[in-house]
């Protein structure tokens, strides 16, 4: 699972820190592990102009997310709203076992959070005390 | 009281079935055992007892917290049963499937998570004579507790619910309706999907008590139009320790969580919590996988058998017990005298011998039969007895244990000299 | 950071214990089984496996209210598993041993049927840092609903309860104090029975969480002056769906009941309903009889090792494992240094790696431990840390599974190079 | 468990109606069978002067009665106190399984009740809704 190309993205994260002038912005998290991430998109004429995300946690899921902002700069709004799951696990190029899903998809999650514009994931809604 | 019924036929290799049930080749007392205590708890196949086994000996492991194979192929195994489940009542989503103990506890889930912040003062809850404490006292109780008011319907004659009753309830208005969808006390199944019907149209959330029902016939949520259905994998061969609780997201969305602890949390700070998302937003604490997984196997045996051929496995021996049992002096029976929606349950009493007499004498004969109130003590007095005798089939039952059955009648009778 | 303990001699004849527990044979991606996660849950020895088939195959029925052989002998053995539990825990009366699915449950009943009626506005109810979410979060929500105020205890450095703290909290006045004995976040020890007393001085009733206790270490209830003491039977050889609340009998004949419905009441008219005895006014439903038998087969092992025995094995292991740990570089060892007043968890972090990338790691190497928050957010925000890497040891583990350990921290890294 | 003896107890049941002048009364009952049963004593100078029972059941718990009502009759209030299961049960005379234990012994539990005088039985107050 711990490929070079994954521990290389973990350790020199792309396209990591904060975007100036970021137009559409997603922070997600996986309480489990503790994981965090944000996700930051600067959209000019429909197309992802740049994208930045931050965050801290396992190699998974850092890796997975600083392969993802590689992927969709220069991408279609539309487009980027349509990549899937299947899509980024095949991207990592390792099998991922059922208990480190979540951390693999945390950056999808994010940014489609980011491009949806949403402010919190449907039906996970903050219900507190 | 003569009782002549058009029996249906099985078309079950019943032996073949008995086979896959150790239990069943014990004897008692030197006698064939003759099982008819199947609405109390149902017998288990070799299927479901090494399905359990098997988690033990080969991969047991907490699950959903577990980053290591064990872990995740018990979660895979426990998840794969909660589909199974929620295929077999045809539940849009598994999601909406939450495993707890037994039927008795998925009814106080919904009381006390729905009910303490839907129900308030003067607020109605219709409910009926037919009911098992479980579906009965956690509502009695919540009401005493709110304020609300419970209106109880009576049953005819046959003990078949009075509808007319029932529709002039639901129609003064009820925020909820506690139905049983078969009584265990006298085998009645009710028009569930034409009740819960007038009870939506009357404003009420429609609670069905399925303890007796997803056993023995198909039980269909949504076509049912219920809110809330419970049940118990118990009597229909998977472990105590294994119930269900199926309710609308839309509705468990929206309700508080019942227990609090490990795993129904998202995120949990001294100060506040954040609660996980459905179904394990009800499933505090380490779940009773194992059970859950041998309720997996369960559903999967009944499917292979086939759940209407069941059906008609049971009506034809009640077709075939009734009028033996009619015909003998002194006794009477309870409940439906006709095969019309009913299932498997004989519910008797013989004159001049109270039931537990009768079933002491039963055991002699190697016959496990059920004597007493079966939890349904509202209905033993409508009924007007303490107690009744009651039989009741499940798959591995056959016409031989019916005339064990009339056997063991005589053999009263005669201890007694009535 | 160096650490030298004194490790007690173990007497247990480990091969032979190994030998009875099926699964300990298994191998992962081709090397044998490590198992790490005893906190979590337990494994399980055929004689646990063995006593559930046994009844499913030899006598199963539904207990208590069988007039018929089966259900007498069923009866008879999940009752006999009661009086085991009781004198486990040395209970005065099994009557104040209830069973339940699971600690969390436990904690659950008591916050309800107790905790509703007993709490009011302005109540101080004082826990600590090292609870559960178990025990924590049933508590926060209670305070919530009824207005008390909840004042949560810290740990000093080495993660051992600040007594001085804890002693200043109840001299403010608590209603109730929710204390876990063992930490399964750090395997802290707390001074239950002290604390208990200054407790009962401060006027509290005293709820302990002895999930990681009662499995690990001798417990008695008189000794500690608990009022209410829970545990789980997954975690001490028995199967999910076995867990137990002690309660003091005069408290719990005063207390409502929890859940409603089937074998817990006495008798039920429409209008009303009278509870059962104890324990089971406490028990609705079907209980999760085989379940509870099966705990009642595991206090039976445990009692043929010696559960003193067992617990000076783990602090041979913790003696072995902690030096050899620390040692390595970047790896940071949180909980108490010694043995003293500690069980078999060890918890630790690897620097620059993420403890779920540990534990797949680990889980190549065939080595299962927990990564994660164990249940213990509060416990991790104070620690300062997302989560930890923790291995927990039970009566069949070794000093090869040590190595095995400490083998899978080099590995883990070598792949990241730090 | 149904010797003629049980059985002729159970049809023709010994010292069995209302007792006028009754001293001391105790009504029992076992939901679980329906069982209802209620003893009745007339105590003199110590001594239990008459007896009688009412009630219904099975067989087992109205013999059960019948023969204590005749035993205790001309017995001290002591002697009748210090009566125990264990005499109960061998005074029936046939084993008596698990499960109808608290039959054999209602009638028992209605005669202690009575000549302890007591108005319900310690610990089982009704605790009602
Ligand atoms: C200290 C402690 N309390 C409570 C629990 C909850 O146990 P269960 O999940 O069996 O309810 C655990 C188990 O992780 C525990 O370690
Ligand atoms: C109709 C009905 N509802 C509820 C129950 C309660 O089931 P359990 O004891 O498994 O909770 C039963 C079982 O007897 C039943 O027959």
């Amino acid at each position: 699972m711990y490929r070079d190309y994954i521990l290389d993205h973990y350790k020199n994260p792309r396209n990591s820190g904060e975007l100036p002038g970021a137009t559409h912005t997603y922070h997600d998290s996986n309480p489990l592990c503790g994981d965090e991430l944000t996700m930051q998109l600067r959209i000019s004429d429909g197309h992802v102009d740049d994208v930045r995300f931050s965050g801290k946690g396992c190699a998974i899921s850092q890796a997975s997310a600083s392969i993802l902002t590689e992927e969709v700069k220069g991408k279609s709004l539309d487009e980027v709203k349509r990549i899937d799951r299947e899509h980024v696990l095949a991207n990592l190029g390792i099998p991922i076992s059922p208990a480190r899903i979540k951390c693999a998809l945390l950056g999808l999650k994010a940014l489609k959070g980011a491009a949806w514009g949403l402010t919190a994931w449907p039906g996970e809604e903050v219900k507190a005390k | 009281m003569a009782v002549t019924v058009r029996a249906p036929a099985s078309t079950l290799d019943v032996a073949r079935i008995r086979a896959d049930f150790p239990v069943l080749a014990q004897t008692v007392r030197g006698k064939p055992l003759v099982y008819l205590d199947n609405a109390a708890t149902s017998q288990k196949p070799r299927q479901v007892i090494e399905a359990m086994s098997r988690v033990f000996e080969e991969h047991n492991a907490n699950i959903h917290r577990g980053v290591y194979e064990f872990s995740e192929r018990t979660t895979a195994a426990f998840e794969e049963a909660r589909s199974k489940v929620a295929r077999l009542v045809n539940a849009p989503s598994e999601r909406e499937v939450i495993f707890v103990r037994n039927a008795t506890e998925g009814v106080n889930l919904v009381a006390y998570a729905w009910g303490r912040d839907n129900l308030k003062r003067g607020d109605r809850i219709v409910t009926t004579v037919l009911e098992h404490h479980s579906d009965f006292v956690p509502w009695q109780q919540l009401a005493a507790e709110v304020g609300a008011e419970i209106a109880v319907v009576d049953i005819d004659g046959e003990g078949r619910l009075r509808r007319d009753q029932m529709s002039a309830e639901l129609r003064k208005g009820a925020k909820l309706l506690a139905l049983t969808h078969t009584s265990n006390g006298l085998g009645t199944v009710n028009p569930v999907r034409e009740i819960a019907a007038e009870a939506h149209a009357a404003g009420a959330t429609v609670v069905i008590d399925a303890a007796q029902a997803v056993p023995h016939t198909p039980v269909d949520v949504q076509d049912l139009q219920a809110d809330f259905l419970v049940f118990s994998g118990h009597k229909m061969l998977a472990p105590p320790g294994s119930g269900v609780v199926w309710g609308r997201a839309a509705l468990l969305e929206k309700m508080r969580p019942f227990l609090y602890g490990g795993d129904m949390i998202s995120r949990v700070s001294v100060a506040m919590t954040e609660w996980n998302e459905l179904p394990w937003k009800f499933e505090a604490g380490t779940s009773s996988y194992v059970d859950a997984i041998g309720l997996g196997a369960a559903v999967d045996y009944l499917w292979a058998v086939g759940i209407e051929k069941i059906h008609e496995h049971e009506l034809a021996l009640v077709g075939y017990l009734l009028p033996r049992l009619s015909e003998i002096p002194g006794v009477t029976v309870y409940g439906p005298r006709t095969l019309d929606d009913r299932v498997g349950v004989v519910s008797f009493n013989i004159e001049g011998i109270h039931p537990h007499d009768v079933a002491t004498i039963f055991d002699r004969e190697g016959v496990c039969v059920r004597a007493g109130h079966h939890c349904n003590q509202p209905l033993m007095t409508r009924l007007g007895v303490p107690a009744t005798t009651r039989a009741s089939f499940y798959l591995y039952n056959t016409t031989e244990e019916c005339d064990a059955l009339t056997r063991a009648v005589h053999a009263a009778k005669k201890v007694f000299g009535v």
